[in-house]
Order: C-alpha cells, then structure tokens, then sequence
C-alpha cells in the first residue's frame, strides 16, 4: 500500500510542493517503493543531461526575432562536462559572426546543463523578455550550444552590448529536468566574476517561477541595472516589495 | 628550497609547494582541469615523498597564494598561535602524519593544537593518509558548538533540516519541515536556501521560521541561505536571523567572486552577535566550502583544489562558526568526477575541518551529471558516521527540488544514527521525547498530526 | 509467466527469471562480459520493479539452472525447509525487504528464518537494496561457528592470518606467523595457500603449523588450502587437519571445474569430523567463493554472477562450515572492474552469506588489473566491520608475495576492530592476555621475544 | 628511523621471506615508510600489466628452437583485460599456421598477464623444458600474444599434441612482478575445465621456485601424465615425495 493511500489526510500537503514528502508519522525505512520511484527518476535526469537541444524548434518558438547561432568551444557533451572553462568561451571562427552593436541588451540562450529545458520553457521566456525590452535597442538573441553562463560576457562584449541576459538550462534535478535559469551581467567583459551578475532562478512551471512572473522580475532587475550601472551583489532584489508596494 | 626525490630510478622535481601539493592528491578532475594533477601514479607518490619530509616550519615562510596580494593568506599568518604550534615546531609533515595517528592525539591534545596548524599543514598531512587514518584521526576530535543546541557531542550526530521549494512556497516549506521533525530532522538548523534572492522573499521566509520555531518550543536555529549582505540588510530592518549564512572560499580572489570579503563577514558576525538570540551559547555564523569554487571563478593560483578548500577553513575559523559543511558533491564533475572522488574528497574535508576546529559538517550528495549514485551516498555516510561528523544535511525523499541535486533523506539521517549508536542533539533529543517523536515504527504514539499542522498554518483536507 | 514492467512509457520484457535477475543487478562487469547486463539503467529500475512483485514462492517452481542437469539446483530444491518459509509464504520478493528491514527481524528471527530462504530469493531481495540495507540487515544477524575458538559472536571481529611464501619455506612461514601474533591476528585460523600442491608439501606445512599451535597453546585452528582431495589423502595418512577447505561454486559445472562434487565434500566432511580435533566445536570446513567463477569456467548458465554466488553458499551451509568467505577483488576485472563494484559486491557476498545463515567472511582485495586502491578497502572494511562481518583475512603489510594480490594487513585488522570497538573471539582473546599481546603501544610488555622465536624455530640473529 | 634498524634482531626473520614483515613489538598504525612503499610499488604493478613483451629477445632466449608466433583474439590489452574468452581462442588466420603433428608435447610461452615475467624468466625455463623432453617428440615452441591459460587448448588441439605445457605470465604482485606459472593439460580440448589441468606455479628467482626445480617438477609431471593419461585432480603431485625418497 503506498503512502498516500495509507495517509489520505496528508495528500493536501503533498500537492504544496514538489518534494518527495514521505509523512509517515510511524517513519522507518524508506519504501520500496519510493526507492524505485527513485533510481527511475535518476536513470531519467542522467539521460536528460545529454540530450541535445532542438535548436530549429527553438528557433520557431522564439518567434519573428532575428537569431544568431554560435558554439562554445567545448565539441560535444563529454568536453563541456569536464570543461567548463572551454564552454564559457566562444569557438574562434563563430565570434566573428557577431553584429558590433552597440546595443543596450543583448539576450542569450543557452543549453547549460539541462537541453529538456531549453526545448520545453524557453519559448515563452524568450518572446516575453523580447516583447518587454521593446523599448531598448536591442541586439539580436544569440542561441549557444554547450554554453556556460560565462559565455554570454564575451558574447556581450563582442557586441557591445551595456547588459547581457543569459538564459540558462539549469542542471536537471530528480523530479523536473526543465528548469531555466536567468543571469544579469553589466558591462559584460570575458572573466566578469558571479559576484557582479544577478541571478533569476528557478523558471519553470512545475511550481517554479512562472515565464510571466520570471519576465517581470528581469525586467525589473534589467532596469534597475541599466539606471544603477550595476549588477550583481550591489544591486539588491526588492522587486516584490516594489511590486506589493 | 628544491623539492625533488627519486622513485624508482626516476627524478621527480617540483617547482613549489604548491606543485608538491598539487601532485600528492589523490587523483581528482578539478586538479586535472587545472592542469596541476601528478604526471603519473609514480610521480604521484614521490610528491608525498616530498611532503613527508617538509619541516611545518616550511608553511610559515612558504606560502602558496603571495601574503601581499591575498587576505586570507595574511589571516592565516597572522593569526597563527605560535604557542598551540610550539609542541610541532620540529616536526616534519610525515611526523604530524604518525602523532595524529598515535595514542597522543587524543581530543584534548587535538583541541589544544588547533589554532597551532595552518590549512595548509593540515592539507599537506591528509594527503599522506589513506582513508582509514582520516576517519580515524577525525573520530577522535570533538568540536562542540551552542546556539540553542548543543551539536558536536561525541555519540551525537546532528542534522540540517532543508525544506527547500522552487518558488519558497510558505505552506510547501511547512509541509517539508513537519516531514523532517517527524522523522527526528533538524537539530543543528532548519536551514532553506531561497529560490529567489529578493530581501522581502527572504524576510518573510525568517518570519515563518521563526514563528514555528516558537510555536513548538524547538531548541534549534533557523537560517535563510541567502547572501550575508542580504542577510545584513535583514537585521538591519529588524528580520529575525539565528545564524548567518554564507558560502565562502580559500582565496581572496574566490571570496570576491562570491561577493564577500573578511571585513563583510566580521561585520555580518557581530550584527547577529548583537542581536543575542542564543540561548545556550553564541555561535552564530554557518558557513558552506566546497572543493573546486575557487577553480570555478579562476581565483585558484595553481593551488590544488583541496589544499584551497582547507584554506576556506582558516576564513570560517575566524568567525567562531556554530555549522560548517562542505557540499562535497555538489558542485559537479569538473570538479569531483565520480563516487569514488567524491568520497575521498568528503573524508578530506571532514579531517581537515575537524583537525582546524571546526564544527565540521556535511552535505552528503552528488549531482545528476556526476557519475555517483545511491550506493556511494550509503558508502559515505555510513564512513562519515565511523569519523564522527557532527552533522548532515537532510531534504524529503533525498531530491532537493530546488537546488536539483541528491542529498540524504531524513530515513538516511536516522540510519547513520541507528548504525553508528549516535543520538541527536541533547536538547533536541528532550524536545523529541517530549512531542512523541522519539520512537519510530507503528507502535509509537503519533502526534495529533491535524492539530500540529494546524499550528503550522497547514489545515488538513 | 510473463515478466514485464511499463517504465516510463517503455515496455521491458524478460524471458526468463535468469534474465529478470541478471538485469537487475548493479552494474559489473562479468554480467557484461556473460552479455547478460541490463540494456540500461531504465531496464535496470524496470527488472527490479519485476522483482519486487514476484511471489517468492515463485522460486521453488521456477529454478534458474536445471534441476535434472545439476546438483546444487538438486540440493537447494530437496533441503528446502518448508516449516522455515511458512511465514513468508505469502511474500513477494518486495515484501521480504521490506520484513528485513523491519524490527521483526532480529538475530533471533533470522536465524530461524535462513534454511527457509533459498539463493535465488536471498540474491533476487538484496538486488532490491541499497548498500545501507545490505549493512543494516547483515548487521542484525548473528552466526556462531566453534572448533577450538568460537567465531561470529556480536561485538567480535576474527581474522584468518594468511601466511603465504612464494616456495612454503617454513621459516619464512614461521615468521610471518609470529608478525601475525604479535598484532593479534589468527582468531579464525591460521591458514596457508601452499604455492606447491604436492602432498608431501602440504604434510609438511600442516605439521609445522600444528606443532607451532600446541607448543605455544593458541585456541587457534590451522589450515592448509590445498584441493580437497588432497586434504582427503593427508586425513588418511594420519595428518594433522583441523579445517578442510575447498574453493566452490553455484553450479555443478563450475564444481567440476574445480574438482569437486557434493559427495567429494561429504566425504572429506565426515573424515574430517571423524579426527574430533575440534575443543569447542565440530565446524570444520572452510569455504571460499568469488562471484565470476562460474562464469570463467563457462559453466553460469546464463545466470548472473551475484545469484550463483549466492547459490554457492547453499553448497556450502550443507557441510556446517566454520568459515565461509567470498574472496570478492580476488579473481579480476573481467568480474569486478573497479572499486565501486568490488565494494558492492563484498556487501552483497557478506549479507546473503549471512541471511543463508553462514559464517561470512570477507577476503578485502583486488588485484593489479583491477582499478582499486587501498582507499577502496579501508572504505569496505569499514562497511563490513558496520555490517558486522565475522572474519576478515590479513597479510603482512596488505601484500600477499604468492597469490599476488593485495588484501587487508594486520594492522588493517587492528583498525576495523578499533573502529568497530570489536574484539576478538573469547578464547583468543585470552590468550593475548595471557601472552602479554593485548595491548599496543610503547607501554605495552613486550613478549620475550627471541625465546619466542627460538620456541618457533627461528634463531635470532 | 626505521622498522628494520629500530629492531635489528629481527632482520634475520625478514631475509626469511619475500613478505613485507613488520615485526615491530610495539605495533600500532602502518608506518608511513610501509605506506608509501606500497603506493610506489603499486604503481609499479599496475603499470607491468600494460607492458609488452619484447618477443624478438624473448625468441632469442630460447635459442634454437624452431617457434612460431600466435595472437588470441583480444587484440589489444584493453580487450584481453576486460574479455578473458577471447584471450583463450587463436585469432583465425593464426591457427592455420600450426603444423598438424601429431605431437607427445607441444611447449607454449604466453604473455598472460605479465610481460615482466616472460621478458625475465621465461629463457631459462624454456630451454630448461626443451632439453628436458629431447628424448619426446616435441613440437615447435609457440608464442602466443595475449593469451590466457586455455588458449593452449586450442593450439594443443590444432597441433594434435598429446599434451600441452602452457608456460605464462602469473598477474603481477606488488612486490614481484616476473612470476612465471607453468599448466598442464592431457588431451587438450577446446573448452577443458581446469580440473583437468596441472599447475605450477610462483616460478621465479626471488624466494619462488627457481627455473631449475619447475623445470624437474613439470618433467616429473609429464612422464607421469604421459604414463597414466591423466593430468589434473586425477595426477597428484608426489614429485616431492618421490625426489625424497
Ligand atoms: C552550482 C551552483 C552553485 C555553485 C557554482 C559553482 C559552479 N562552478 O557551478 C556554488 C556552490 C559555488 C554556488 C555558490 C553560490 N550560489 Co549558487 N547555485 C548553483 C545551482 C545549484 C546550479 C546552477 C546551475 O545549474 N547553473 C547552470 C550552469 C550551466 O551554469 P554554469 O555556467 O555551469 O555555472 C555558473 C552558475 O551556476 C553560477 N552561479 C551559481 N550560483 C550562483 C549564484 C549567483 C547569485 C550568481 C549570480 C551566479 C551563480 O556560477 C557558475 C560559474 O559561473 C543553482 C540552483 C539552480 N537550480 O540553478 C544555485 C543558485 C544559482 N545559487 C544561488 C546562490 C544564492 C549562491 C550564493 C550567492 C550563495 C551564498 N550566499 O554565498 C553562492 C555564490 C555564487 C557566486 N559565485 O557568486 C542561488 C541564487 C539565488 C538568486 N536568485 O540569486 C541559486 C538559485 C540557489 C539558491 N536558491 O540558493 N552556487
Ligand atoms: C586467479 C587464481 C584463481 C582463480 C581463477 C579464476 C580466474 N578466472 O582467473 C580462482 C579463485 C577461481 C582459483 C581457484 C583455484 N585455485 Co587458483 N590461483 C589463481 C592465481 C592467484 C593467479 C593465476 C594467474 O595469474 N594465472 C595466469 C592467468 C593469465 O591465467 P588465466 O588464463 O587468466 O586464468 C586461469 C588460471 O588462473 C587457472 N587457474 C587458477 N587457479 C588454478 C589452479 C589449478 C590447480 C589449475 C590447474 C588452474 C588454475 O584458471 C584460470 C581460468 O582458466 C594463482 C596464483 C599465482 N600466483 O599464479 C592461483 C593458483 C594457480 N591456484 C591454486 C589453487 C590450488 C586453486 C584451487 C584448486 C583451490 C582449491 N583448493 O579449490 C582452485 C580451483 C582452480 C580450478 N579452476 O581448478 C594454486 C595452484 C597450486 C598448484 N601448484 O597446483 C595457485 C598457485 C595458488 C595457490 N598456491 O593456492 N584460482
């Protein structure tokens, strides 16, 4: 019998969260059950780290929005894997592809660790983020395959770009492999420490951050950044003071 | 100085302590992407050659990132305890190596020499021990810490309940903490690192800490994970902060990438100092290393990876910290590649911390790129109860759906407990009794569960 | 029957119970080598989803080698002791773990369970665990052997002193012998793998080993591992043998392979027994096994090599061994690749040696061609010496200079029972005291040693 | 200081045997001289495994002898390590190459799983073993790259030898590295259970079997196998016994 049929009076509590709950008020060992369930899920998020990411339906999604396509200089999955100082740098001969700018934001999407992410809930964080920055000169969406965070400074600095917003597929996790991260940089330069970026983290729609909601706090945060010159440990999040305010 | 010896005919020269560390590590991806790991197995074992005769004296003149340029580097000279140092001072570091595995090292003698050793001393020594001589010298240490627990108490074995939620849904988190306390979780923290960074976010989550902790009457702390600026500007505007908390590294340089600097952290300490919210004692400050993060941010020098991560102790020494942990096997496999990496870098940071004094802890896990599984987590855990960690970190179902990643779950927790003999912490322990708690199994008396989750703002179907 | 399981989306099918088994098994790779491995880790999962709902009763009808062609198959289906199995009866496999990890299995309903189980369900339920079950489970079983020491009792760590020379130099022999003493070694037997099989050798060994025995009164048992038909023709001609031993296998191929048949071993049991050299007890055989075996002598029958391990023991509780032990990293890679897999397997070996009710010891090893190192022994000694293993087997300095192999060391010993806070067999354990070898350390009263050496036949210098 | 001058009046029970003793009285935790030792001794062993034999010097030792040259199927070490059958099966073109007989003996010299020991031992052995069977009708010594013991079935088989010698490189040890065993099978077959062999083993020059005594012990086996027709648990060694009497 699993748990939930043996303590229907906790299912309430099941749907707050994601987590795996066991809520067995007589305890003991875990249950086969919830043991299998387990090396199920993990023989799934390994897998999920190496698939690649469908970048033409990616491209589709994205909608109207002109598109450049790079590479890190990291070949295939097994170099990114144990390089990343290789997936934060941009193949030689693709950096040269990229317009000068210069421009007030430059949004970047990369595969990072997760491509289930990227093919599931980039789509609708892409196009709100296009559609909220309408008013800035914006540069073209730089799609990069085996990218790190990292990558978006040199791309931003490539193209002169005030601020880089790289949009991220965050490791997969047991439960939910598409969860997207979002990483502020000003003044982006190859070598910009984490410090002075801003992270949004977390999108995704399996109890995560919405795509509306995670839209709302980079635009607020990109704004504050762009009036303040800074991101990253200077610029504190008060968005949702701001936004109950 | 000329680092040299000759194995098996062949000369191996080292260009500086830092090569020499470097080479003696076991094996890790972190020291093969820095481009620092032993040429080979035999080169490997001439470094420790090396290192065993290397007087300790030498860590006091030969520093490994420049004394100029680094303040954790001039924080650990100078905060070094000449006299703690006195009964080593001719010693070489294959000579520390046989006196901590001697009867002489006991945990008195061991505390008495804490402040006497450098990071890198300590750094130096584990890589001249097999697995069996860190589990065993670190058993015999004993780090007691106290804010409202008492954790660190030899036969004791503590925990960090971490409720973590995607989007720090307050009736999530709930739900997740009353898992963890009917399963005997949470005696060293309750401890949840925010999804979002914001400052409101992370108040509100104080605040529902802080009103379940009340409410139960239970002897822990609490902590938002958050960054210690953020937690700064919490105190300031009144937030209810037990323990402070920050991730921290072996460089300035790592530091900076994190955002912190030892005056920020001094600062951050004496704000919750201030706020005097220990009951039992007054340690304060809860601080995360891990093998690899100065790597990462390119602030490594050319030092190996585990020499820098007991170097991040010296900083958390600093600052009379109430939990220390390693996240061993979070980072990635850049870093730690498989379980077998991951286990041995696990038994390093829990000697070394201990061996430096600290409230050494443990995050007991491994990430879904590294190449690890269930197995490897029992192997360590079950090895981290043997050495006497005082505590580990706990999440439902072992699946951190925030942080993706595998730590223990609270059944693990109790398992180590249950195989190792050790208890939870002495006034958690009474709290347990005292709601019920204490026994598992379908004999014991369930607490009214509706009742309680009412009192924690959960209402039943 | 059909044996299936829909995991996410896909269907995995398996043709036989055989095939159910092998692919639930953890990764190694002999199961590789034999082509019979899961064809993924979602195969693997969807195998032991198979598993968990299968009747055990299921494995009284369905058999993995044929009955008609082999014996063992004959041996585990005719002693099966139904009284024994009645309460689980109506298990599935599933049940049976989760029965073993409740607090109705203890020592005591455990024991009396054992002749009730068969292989096959003891291998099909461990494959369902996690190392941290297979350490809990074996940890709450207790197996008690007695010839002239008793072996097995909780709280008691033996060793096996293994002796070995490169040509069974007796002097050689003798001075490993008198290291073993003095570091407390030899509690289960004093056992050497002579290098030269002849029968005139093995005498010659056997001799010397039992006057060493008696001139110095250890409640020790001796044994040379020679092939059991000798042992048989040295029982004849009036050797002395205490323990008969022979290596063995899960199929009557493979024990053709070696040489030996379940009659063969009757007989050398009963001659044994007919010596009654035995004080405290009348065990007298010594076994060893070895997951891979089966399948180098291409004699597995598509079987994985956990389940005929398993079924080996069933061979072996039909003679009421004294000693059992798997010698795990022994044989090599092509059945154990690595450390992983080899500390896997020992805890596999240790808990189904056990639940089938043997004495189970370990030989902590691996081989040169295997990718392991001491870190991966401390760290299964430490799991064993968790899981409660009755007697581990040590060399001098870990190196075994005629079997070419690496396994654990006296002081190695030392450490698992320090560890443990184990001690060694009763009577042993007397007579350390009695010879002033208790305790270690400068303090301790150091035996008249060149008297002792003289006594041995070995003149100082 | 070390073990050996902290306890001088033991060094006399140490040149007794290959074995790293420690006969410290005093006992207590591996010494750290003894651990690291052991680590360079390690890697020593580790690294015989991958090593090759030097055939041409190996071919050389023998002396006259007429040879000729094998391969199993394990094509590379990587292979023979992992796949076992495969280092007991004659690559196909190979076995063609042997002369069909019949042979009383045919001699057979594999790499096994030390080149260190063919490299070192094997001459002295095989000469030793040709002079001894000059009065048999012997066959052409065959060398066999990555072989394993059963291979010597097969080239036994093909050869219509009577009896098959199979000299091979023991698995290194941590300390000794050149250990030679020598296995006997009558009647070779493809697929002859080891039960059906002799051995004998640890043939090498530090504290084993020198190449003389394997030498007298393998001829003292093979007449009698040649007499009686039988070789393995059905031949007991009595060799001792006999050169005692
Ligand atoms: C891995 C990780 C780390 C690692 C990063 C090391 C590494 N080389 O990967 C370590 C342990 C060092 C770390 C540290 C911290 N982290 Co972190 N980290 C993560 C995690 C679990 C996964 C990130 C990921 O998958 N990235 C995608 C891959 C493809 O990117 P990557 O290029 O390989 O890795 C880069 C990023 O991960 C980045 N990064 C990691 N953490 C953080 C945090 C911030 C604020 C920024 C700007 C960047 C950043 O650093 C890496 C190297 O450039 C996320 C949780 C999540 N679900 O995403 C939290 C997360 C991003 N981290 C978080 C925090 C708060 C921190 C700390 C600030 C904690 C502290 N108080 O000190 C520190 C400092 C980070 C910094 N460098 O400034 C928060 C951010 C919250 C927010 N919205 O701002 C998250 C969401 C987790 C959480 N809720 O606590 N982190
Ligand atoms: C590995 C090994 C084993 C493994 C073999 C499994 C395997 N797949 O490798 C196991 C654990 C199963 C084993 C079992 C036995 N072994 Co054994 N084994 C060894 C060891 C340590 C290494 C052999 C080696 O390196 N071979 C070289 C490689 C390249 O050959 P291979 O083709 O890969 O492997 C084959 C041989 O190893 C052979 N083999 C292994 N042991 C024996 C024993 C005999 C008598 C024969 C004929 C063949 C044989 O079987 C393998 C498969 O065909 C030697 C010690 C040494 N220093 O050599 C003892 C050794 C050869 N074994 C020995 C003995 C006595 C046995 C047993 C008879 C013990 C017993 N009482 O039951 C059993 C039965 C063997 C049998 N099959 O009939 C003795 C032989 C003494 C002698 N002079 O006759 C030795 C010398 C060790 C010892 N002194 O105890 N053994």
């Amino acid at each position: 019998m699993s748990e939930i049929d043996k303590h229907p009076a906790f299912n309430a509590l099941r749907r707050l969260t994601p987590a795996r709950l066991r809520l067995d008020p007589e305890g003991g060992p875990a249950t086969l059950e919830s043991v299998l369930d387990f090396q199920l899920s993990h023989a799934k998020a390994r897998d999920a780290i190496w698939k690649p990411v469908d970048w033409e339906a990616v491209e589709a999604g994205i909608g109207g929005a002109e598109v450049i396509r790079v590479h890190s200089r990291a070949e295939d999955r097994g170099v990114y894997i144990r390089r990343p100082d290789l997936g934060r740098r941009l193949r030689e001969r693709d950096a040269d592809t990229l317009p000068e700018g210069p421009f007030d934001a430059v949004i970047v999407l990369a595969d990072g660790l997760s491509a289930d992410a990227v093919n599931t809930n980039s789509a609708e964080v892409m196009t709100g983020l296009v559609g909220a920055f309408s008013d800035l000169k914006l540069g073209p969406i730089v799609l990069a395959e085996q990218g790190r965070v990292g990558i978006g400074d040199e791309i931003g600095e490539r193209m002169g770009a005030k601020l880089v917003v790289m949009v991220i597929g965050e490791r997969p996790g047991l439960s939910l492999t598409t969860s997207l991260g979002a990483y502020l940089t000003i003044n982006p330069r190859v070598g910009t420490p984490d410090s002075s970026r801003n992270c949004v983290s977390n999108i995704h729609n399996s109890g995560g951050l919405s795509a509306e909601k995670a839209v709302a706090k980079i635009d607020w945060l990109v704004r504050h950044a762009l009036k303040l010159g800074v991101t990253g440990v200077g610029l504190k999040d008060n968005s949702d003071k701001i936004l109950i305010e | 100085m000329k680092f040299e010896h000759i194995a098996g005919g062949e000369t191996h020269a080292f260009a500086s302590l830092a090569q020499v560390m470097a080479a003696a590590t076991p094996l890790r991806s972190g020291d093969e992407l820095a481009g620092i790991a032993a040429s080979s197995e035999a080169n490997r074992v001439a470094a420790r050659y090396v290192l065993a005769d290397l007087p300790l004296t030498h860590f006091l003149n030969d520093v490994v990132v420049p004394y100029e340029s680094d303040e954790v580097t001039r924080l650990i000279i100078d905060s070094h305890d000449a006299e703690a140092f006195a009964p080593f001072r001719s010693m070489t570091v294959g000579d520390l190596r046989n006196w901590l595995l001697s009867d002489a090292a006991d945990a008195v003698s061991l505390a008495k020499a804490a402040r006497g050793f450098t990071p890198e001393m300590i750094a130096a020594v584990s890589k001249l021990m097999r697995n069996q001589d860190l589990i065993a010298v670190a058993a015999k240490t004993e780090v007691i810490t106290r804010f409202r627990s008492t954790v660190g108490l030899k036969g004791r074995l503590s925990t960090r309940l971490q409720p973590n939620h995607p989007s720090d849904d307050l009736r999530g988190i709930a739900a997740a903490i009353l898992d963890g306390l009917l399963q005997g979780s949470g005696d060293a923290v309750i401890g949840i690192n925010p999804a979002s960074d914001s400052i409101q976010n992370c108040t509100d989550l104080l605040w529902a800490l802080d009103g379940l902790r009340q409410e139960f009457d239970i002897p822990t702390q609490s902590c938002v994970l958050t960054h210690v600026t953020n937690s700064m500007e919490i105190m300031e505007s009144g937030g209810p902060v037990d323990l402070v908390f920050q991730s921290i590294a072996g460089t300035q340089a790592a530091n900076e990438g994190f955002g912190v600097t030892l005056s920020i952290l001094k600062e951050a300490q004496e704000a919750a100092l201030g706020l005097k919210r220990g009951t039992v004692g007054t340690d304060c400050m809860y601080f995360e290393t891990g093998q690899g993060a100065p790597l990462s941010a390119d602030a490594h020098h050319g030092v190996d990876q585990q020499t820098l991560e007991a170097r991040a102790y010296a900083v958390a020494r600093a600052f009379d910290p109430f939990l220390v942990n390693s996240v061993v096997g979070f980072i990635g496999p850049e870093y730690l590649y498989n379980g077998k990496q991951v286990i041995r870098a696990g038994l390093e940071d829990h000697f070394c911390g201990k061996l430096l004094g600290l409230p050494m802890g443990m995050d007991v896990c491994y990430t879904n790129h590294v190449d690890a599984d269930q197995d490897d987590m029992d192997t360590l855990a079950c090895l981290l109860g043997a050495a006497g960690v005082n505590f580990v970190i706990c999440v439902p179902g072992s699946d951190d759906v925030m942080l993706s990643y595998q730590t223990l779950s609270f059944e693990d927790g109790r398992w180590m407990r249950s195989i190792s003999g050790a208890r939870p912490a002495p006034e958690f322990e009474g709290w347990l009794a005292r709601m019920g708690l204490e026994q598992m199994g379908p004999d014991r008396a369930i607490p009214d569960m509706s009742a309680m989750m009412k009192r924690m703002g959960l209402a039943a179907e």
